[in-house]
This record gives structure tokens, sequence and C-alpha cells, in this order.
């Protein structure tokens, strides 16, 4: 069960390629915006995968500080830095 | 090639591009993104090099430093923000003087 | 080579790919808004890093400083760049970048290069396996007065590093104050929408502040995640338009800035005057005054962080 | 391997093909606001499922409301978040694709 958990997280790590290529390639800064809001749901769900196969609980806190802090990012960049 | 001797190479790979990029990059802007992938690395290093205890949880002390370091690093980048910001008000641009042209 | 081994090694290879692959591409990208947002995508990914080499409390910094505030503070000061720009009458012109520069770029790289290969070879020098400090540290844990061993470094075994961090901390907010004064920027007024997240997420994150301070003592959390996770929530609050008043340049504000360096100061006074060594606590007393000390020092951190964010006085700022 | 395993196995399994069937999306759609469309649901989805199947396994009833926790915040962050950038990317001009018929 471990290993599967282990699995599922690695090809979500091969997802965030997916992201990543979409935030070189933009075209537009929404696009990067998005693969960045993308990279975080997906961080929020390879913790959570890892924190049963570690079994380790305090993961789930950082799960939970990525989904409030990936918020908080996005927010900086549609209110301040979204300028085209 | 062990977990930890994996990530501490990846650090050491930070670190070099981060300063490499320091080097090369006119931009101060993307010399300060430059001086914190350079810290990322080395506390990448730490941090790897902190898990060698084998089956035990890993040594704390290096963790304890690079949580210092993170927060060290956040103040440090806001301060150099706000210095680039007022060269760019004082000079126009957002680079430093090239002494070499000059 | 069984499943599980496998599977890790190809996560971990994919891990360390991605990191370095995102650094290369903020740095070397043209636009600085794609470098930018390019290196709050290697933040997140070095929080992950973290979680896979089991430091949890780093991981939660990380989140908070690394992806969440760095990246706020660099989003910002985008703006404020631009805004800087079109204020100065100065035209902004290029820097002349001639092949004879671009040659030159050769030789750091080839310089770097040795420096790589040096520390590589440094690094795979060492041997496989060390205790390091931990011994040390587990020995002692039952004295430090809390149960998480990184706390007990931070506030305990190591306090002198956490005094003079958060006094560097306060140096930097200082050094901002004291540059004055930039033209304003472009603030977006806050939507319906907007407003709600905010409503939700700012108490969320005051909250979970207060849970770290309190988990901090037993497992990961402590004063520098809580201190960080308030922070963001003055920054949220700050980006939903929200701005301090006048009523910020007054003593009781300033005495919460303060709180942690001061709190630090006298313990420090205290237990070199009571003859014991500078920060070293009576370990049935420990527990109480880390307690103590964190409390202070996660609103000091808290609020600097806010106010590193919003980049002036809160007089200057009025004073326009 | 015990009941609840067999339960959780299917849910987790199924939450990550969401997750690449949006990572589809992100690379094949064709404007800011098809891609948005495309994470947003499936991404939540995803998440929904795995957090179903964590859950299941779970060892505690605080971990499932945590768990829980963790979804809905992710919805809501998810869902002003892509409100922003759309109504965001409609100010500023930003084209929607339209078909060629």
């Amino acid at each position: 069960m471990q290993t599967l958990h282990f699995m599922l997280a690695m090809l979500l790590l091969l997802t965030l390629g997916a992201g990543l290529w979409r935030a070189v390639r933009g075209p537009t800064a929404a696009d990067r915006m998005l693969a960045v809001q993308v990279f975080g749901t997906t961080a929020v769900t390879i913790t959570l995968l890892l924190s049963q196969a570690f079994g380790d609980a305090t993961l789930r806190d950082v799960a939970v500080m990525i989904a409030v802090l990936a918020a908080v990012t996005a927010v900086a960049f549609v209110q301040r830095a979204w300028l085209e | 090639m062990t977990t930890e001797l994996l990530y501490a190479l990846v650090g050491v790979g930070l670190f070099s591009l981060g300063l490499y990029a320091l080097f090369v990059r006119a931009n101060l802007l993307r010399k300060i993104l430059a001086v914190n992938v350079m810290s990322s690395g080395v506390f990448l290093v730490l941090v790897a090099l902190a898990r060698r205890t084998g089956a035990v949880a890993p040594d704390p002390v290096p963790h304890a430093m690079v949580i210092t370091g993170i927060v060290v690093a956040v103040s440090a980048t806001a301060f150099a923000l706000m210095l680039m910001l007022r060269i760019v008000q004082e000079t126009g641009r957002a680079e430093l003087p090239d002494t070499w042209s000059e | 080579m069984d499943a599980q081994n496998l599977t890790q090694w190809i996560f971990d290879t994919l891990t360390g790919l991605g990191l370095l692959c995102l650094a290369w591409m903020a740095l070397a990208s043209s636009q600085l808004i794609k470098a930018i947002v390019l290196f709050v995508a290697f933040g997140l990914l070095m929080a992950l890093t973290w979680v896979r080499l089991d430091a949890v409390d780093i991981a939660l910094a990380e989140v908070a400083i690394g992806a969440g505030l760095t990246g706020a503070l660099l989003l910002a000061a985008l703006a404020k760049l631009t805004a800087v720009q079109t204020a100065t009458s100065k035209a902004a012109h290029r820097s002349p970048k001639d092949r004879a520069a671009r040659k030159l770029y050769r030789m750091p790289a080839a310089l770097l290069l040795l420096v790589a290969a040096g520390l590589a070879y440094s690094v795979l020098s060492l041997p496989l396996n060390s205790r390091g400090l931990s011994i040390e540290v587990g020995a002692n844990l039952d004295a430090s007065g809390v149960g998480n061993p990184v706390t007990a470094v931070l506030l305990n075994f190591r306090g002198y590093d956490t005094l003079l961090e958060i006094f560097v901390l306060f140096l930097a907010l200082l050094g901002v104050w004291s540059l004055g004064s930039l033209p304003p920027h472009r603030i977006e007024p806050a939507g319906p929408v907007l407003n709600t997240l905010v409503v939700v997420l700012a108490p969320l994150l005051i909250l979970l502040a207060a849970y770290f301070l309190w988990a901090g003592a037993h497992g990961p959390g402590g004063a520098f995640q809580a201190g960080a996770t308030l922070g963001a929530a003055g920054v949220l609050l700050q980006l939903a338009g929200w701005k301090p008043g006048p009523g910020f340049a007054r003593l009781p504000w300033k005495l919460i800035l303060l709180a942690g360096p001061a709190l630090f100061i006298l313990f420090a006074l205290f237990t070199l005057v009571t003859g014991q060594h500078l920060l070293e606590y009576a370990p049935e007393r420990a527990g109480i005054l880390i307690l103590l000390l964190e409390t202070g020092a996660t609103f000091s951190i808290g609020l600097t962080l806010a106010a590193l964010f919003f980049g002036e006085r809160p007089d200057d700022a009025e004073g326009r | 391997m015990t009941l609840g395993n067999y339960i959780a196995a299917p849910l987790l399994v199924s939450g990550v093909v969401f997750f690449l069937a949006g990572s589809a999306g992100l690379l094949r759609f064709p404007d800011v606001y098809t891609r948005l469309h495309s994470l947003t649901k499936s991404d939540n989805v995803g998440l929904g499922l795995i957090v179903a199947g964590l859950a299941v396994q779970a060892e505690s009833w605080f971990v499932v409301g945590k768990l829980l926790l963790v979804w809905l915040l992710v919805l809501l962050a998810g869902a002003s978040v892509a409100n922003l950038i759309t109504k965001g990317a409609m100010q500023r001009g930003i084209k929607m694709w339209t078909p060629k018929i």
C-alpha cells in the first residue's frame, strides 16, 4: 500500500512537468500564474499522499499551509504584478 | 547513490547556477533571485547531509540553522528589493553602473 | 532493487531535475514576471523536497516564507518597479550587450564549473553515515523543556543564534524604513470575491499561527512558522486594499515590534546575572520560558514581515 | 490488505487519473479560459477523490476532519483565484479562442 502511495505521488510529480511547460511557454502572464496554481494543488496532494506513505501526521499541516499560501501568492499576482 | 547524496549534489548544482546568474545577469531583480537560489542550494546541502543518520530521525541542528537561514533570507530579500527600487528611482535603471565601460 | 526503492529513486531524480530546471529557467528568462512566477514554483518544489527529506519544520517555514511571503514581496516589488520607472524622468536605457560582453560570460562559466566540481567532490567524499549532533541533542532533550528537538536547538541549546536572527530581521525593517518612500503604485480595488476569500483566509491564518506556536513545543512548528503565518495574514489584508493608518506609528505597535528582541535581551541578561551561561535555563523552568519567548517572537516576526511587505514607515505613508 | 485498502486504492488511482486529465487540458487547450476550466474542475475532483481514499484509511476522525479541511480550502482558494484570474484576463482584453468552422 505504501508503494502505491509513493507511485501515485511520483505520477503527480510528472504532471508538475506539464505545469512547468505551461509556466515557461505562457503565452500570457495569466497562463503562468495558472500553472503555479496547479503546482500548489498538486503539491498539496503529493504532501497528503506522502503523509500517509511515511505515516507522518504532521505533514498534513504542511498541506494546509500550502493550500492557504498558494492562494496568497495568486492574490498578490492579480492585485499587484499583473500589468500587461 | 543514496537519497542524501543525490539531494546534496542538487544543492551544489543550485548554488553554482545561482552564483553564475549572479555574475552574468545585469538586472538587479535577477541578482536578488540568484542569491535566493544560491541560499536554497546551501540549505539543501545542509538538510540532505543532516539525514545521514540511518534509521533514526535526522540531525536537528542543521534543521534549526536552515530555519534561521530562511527567515534571514527573506528579510535580506525585502531589504535588497527596497534598495533596488531606490537605485531605480535615482538612476532610472535597474542595473548597477558598469564601471568597465566608463 | 524492489518496487518501493525504484519508485523512490525515480521520485528523487524527478524532484532534483525539476529543481535544477526551474532554477535555471527562472534565472535565464527574459521577462521579469516569468522569472518571479517560476521562482515561486521553485519554492513550492523546495517545500516538497523538505517533506521528502523528513524536515517538516523546514517545510512549514519554506511554504510560509519561501513560496508565500517571498513570492508576494517579489510580485509587489515588480509593481513598484514599474511605478518608479514611469515616475523617473530619466530614460531607462538598456546597457549595451555586445559580443565581447557575451564572450566574457564564458570565463565565469568555466570557473564556476570548477567550483561546482570541487563542491561536488567534497560532498561525495563525506562519510555516508554520520549522526552529527543528534545524539547530544537527544540526550539533553529532556532538560530543554520542549519535546521537539528543532525547537530545543533554536530556543535553548543555540538560543543565541535565534537572538541574533531576530535582530537581523529587525535591522532589515529599520533599513527598509530608512530608505524613505516610493511613488504610489497601482493597487487594484478588491472585488466581492477577493473580499470573501480574505474574510475566510485571514482569520484562518491567525488561527494557524496560534496552532503552530502551541504545536512547536512537541512537534513541527514554533515561533518562526507561527510568525511567518501571522505575517502572511498581514500581507493578505494589505493585498485586499487595507492600509495601516497613522495609529500604527504609535507606541503599542512599536512595543509589539520590539516584544521579541526585548524579551530575548531580558532573558539573556537575567541568565547572565544569575550566574548561568547566556540563555541557559533551569530545566524545570525552561518550558514556560521558551513558550514566553516564542510568543513574543511570533508577534514580532509577524508584524515585522507584514511591515517589510508594506515597505515604508506608517507615518511616512501618512505624510503624503 | 484490509477491506479499507480495497476501497481506498481505486479512489486514489482515479483521483490521480483526474489530475492527469487536468494536465492534458493544461497542455492542449487553446486559451487561458479553457485551460482554467479544465484545471479547476479536474484538480478539485482529483483532490476530492484522493482525500476520500485517504479518509477511508485514516486512523481517526480528527485526521478525516483535517483532510476535509484541506479539500475545502483548496476548493475555496481555487474557485476564488480562478474567478480573479478570469476577470483580470477579460479586463485586460485577452481574446477568447473561437473554433474555426
